[in-house]
């Protein structure tokens, strides 16, 4: 972990900030019990809490609901889980590459809820915001618009759409400090800050831990006040879904 | 009966440790100053910034950095900045553990006037009304008459509201006072030296009193 | 008739100067590979990037920089990126010039079909509703007939839409077709080689043929 | 102008990006007409757009609607257009501080409409996502409710509060780039990203204008894509309202 070096006769009073450490990913997830809702960050396997993921693994935690943006492959992310069949609900946009989850959606064993993934943004970003509620256009004249509230502005028809409501939201950053602040990585950032924001209980790993005074303030993405609990996460393997590259 | 400094000092009891917390202007902006040892809080401005330092050496001013009383102001170690739409965002998913502010008038059902007197010129309210109506505690930090020696602590609020139902706590140079939940003022403690009767008299609302009344300690 | 690179060379000609644009998996992509000469574009991909590069070299592979298809990407100078929220926030507030998909069918109305068939295994709409109910300008890049030999070019849509009154122009291996304001294909371009006949026969929607209808230039 | 070095073996084929560029202040305001609505970025004298106020006093644009947090000082900020009468009408949550701001509400010459500070960035950012209205619990029972749709959700009652609808926001940026790139400081961020997002031309003036490549794509605030035109800005006074300092 950095250490900063501050100038305290700039500072010369420090108010302690709030010190949100954990030892690991054990200790992070430790108190999800069976049946919760889960937030789960990432967009493919790109920016996925995986240390937690394997805690949750590990714990034996069942039977719960994942609202992620994607499931995962059949051995990896949110796949591992699906494998062993604690989960019983998915709330997504986009299921493919993982045939686990395919015979299992098509036994019944699993329930799945798929929606637009501008509306699954924006219903994290209300509950980080206190909105219970927004609109959307998206869905529009759709399946997914079946009992759903739609109102017409300036000639324009939109669906009500709620704000998510998770007991733990669970983030992957590339950087943060001990007051819980973070910083993600290129595409890898997607749903992280969002869900972070709409979490009852935000626990964020991180790539590399740092102290308070190492982050520019004006470069954090997820102010401190949303994250609950933080660690250094090991190993990352980063697993790349579709490797393209040019010559 | 108590100074500003003393309400300060009181409500400075009430912050608990590791907590998020927004302060108004004037007396709530001293609460800062008597926080005991070993309480961790954090300082939001409503204008951007968490980790609100104290006010700058005259060397470090910044003009891009003010609070909400747009003053100049330093950011702590551990500090964010973000754009006014996260700041009230954080404020409305209540994520800020309490809120300290001033009011004109206070009712029975914590209803609380502190943006707008008929017939003179009007600032506007600021971030005040979102405050109100999001905060997890509000504790609110005022006199408990008006210079005209009227009570500000009422049955039915006289000026416009700033927000419903939403005051839990006052401190006043009289008094602690919580409102109960089904309404009316429970006297919690009297300041140093001020009896129950002086309370009384300055209190026009419905004043609950329940046992023996503590003095405060400071 | 045209192949795959040739409907994404004659969608290439419709992409304007400094304009930013949106583009689905398929088809779509190859679209940024014929663009002409002087066209400035901004390429979005929804999952929280603008500036989209080409692919990378292999030693500048990054797991963290994927498109939306989940392909490893490289970005651009002045690229930013940015939260899924703000990513489908610019595309319904209209900042996204053009909108380049595939699709199962289109109707003579606009409406689109691209993401479900009962009785398959469902995979989601991902981006797909988001971008079509807000696009500015949508261009359908896809087969004229399907596998079976049936027209994708509908009166009215058999599969499950993915949004209604939407898509502006369709480009396929014959034809370039418009929807009229008032419902209908509107015969733009035939494909190289490619009679009326052959693209009336493959369309099963009302095909609307006002005067001489040029042969494409590519 | 700072200039970017970047691989070009990286990235080995340049898609230009858009050019937003445009020579000074005058320039960018120069299709302004009298009557519009501007969203204006600033809270108090702090990041506020001097350059382009300054540039709209000179140009004689009259009968201004506009949107921003405050109404600046006598001789500062949107006070120097207020002192010259060319605003219509303000929509504001704070408007102290102004004698002649004062003078002209009270002689009904200036119209004014005071709103949350909140439910003013919340309108703005309505406007960014694409969202027609949000709900807020912000003056639920008070007078600003008039008149207004309230609907409760959860037992907690809410207002419905529209989306704004400007011509220009006009916004001040600590860095940029010419693809319209912004990057603000500190608490100057205030409003500035949310008006950006939201106007229909968005208009911003930096301190400091660099090439497209020098800015780190993950500490971009606000995305080119809504920015419209932009100018290094000049002979910034970055006045104080209150200069409070500690020994």
């Amino acid at each position: 972990m950095k250490r900063g070096n501050f100038d305290i006769d700039f500072i010369h009073q420090i108010i302690s900030m709030i010190y949100k450490l954990v030892t690991d990913a054990a200790a992070a997830v430790a108190d999800i019990t069976d049946g919760s809702t889960l937030m789960l960050g990432g967009f493919g396997l790109c920016g996925i809490p995986e240390n937690c993921i394997q805690a949750i693994l590990e714990k034996g935690t069942t039977n719960l609901t994942c609202i992620s943006n994607n499931a995962g492959v059949d051995d990896f992310g949110i796949g591992l889980l699906l494998q062993q069949k604690r989960v019983k609900k998915m709330i997504s946009s986009y299921v493919g590459e993982n045939e686990e989850f395919e015979r299992q959606l098509l036994s019944g064993e699993l329930e799945v809820e798929l929606i637009p993934q501008g509306t699954l943004a924006f219903r994290c970003m209300a509950a980080g915001y206190g909105m219970p509620a927004i609109y959307t256009p998206a869905g529009v004249g759709t399946e997914v618009a079946t009992g759903k509230e739609s109102r017409i502005f300036d000639g324009k028809e939109y669906l009500l759409e709620t704000a998510f409501n998770a007991d733990f939201a669970i983030v992957k950053a590339w950087k943060g400090d001990t007051d819980g602040n973070l910083i993600f990585k290129s595409t890898a950032r997607n749903f992280n800050p969002l869900m972070a924001m709409a979490g009852k209980i935000t626990i964020a790993e991180v790539e590399e831990l740092v102290e308070p005074g190492i982050l520019d303030p004006d470069q954090i993405h997820t102010p401190g006040i949303y994250v609950h609990r933080i660690f250094e996460g090991k190993n990352y393997e980063k697993r790349i879904e579709k490797r393209t590259t040019s010559k | 009966m108590l100074d500003k400094e003393g309400i300060a000092k009181r409500i400075a009891k009430e912050v608990k440790n590791n907590t998020y917390v927004n302060l108004g202007i004037g007396i709530p902006t001293l609460v800062a100053n008597y926080l005991h040892e070993g309480i961790n809080v954090c300082f939001q401005s409503e204008n951007g910034l968490l980790g609100v330092g104290h006010f700058p050496k005259e060397y470090a001013v910044d003009p891009d950095m003010i609070n909400a009383g747009k003053q100049t102001i330093t950011a702590l170690p551990g500090a964010s900045s973000f754009d006014s739409a996260m700041s009230f965002g954080m404020i409305h998913s209540k994520k800020i553990d309490l809120t300290i502010l001033g009011a004109m008038e206070v009712s029975e059902n914590g209803d609380i006037a502190n943006w707008k007197i008929p017939g003179k010129m009007v600032k506007g309210m600021g971030g005040a009304m979102d405050l109100v109506a999001s905060a997890k505690h509000i504790i609110v930090a005022m006199q408990h008459v008006n210079k005209a020696g009227e009570s500000k602590l009422l049955a039915k609020c006289d000026l416009p509201l700033t927000g419903k139902n939403c005051v839990k706590r006052i401190v006043t140079e009289l008094a602690v006072i919580d409102i109960a939940p089904e309404g009316g003022f429970v006297l919690i403690e009297r300041a140093p030296g001020v009896s129950i009767e002086q309370i009384k008299n300055a209190t026009a609302g419905k004043l609950l009193i329940h046992g023996d009344i503590p003095e405060m300690a400071l």
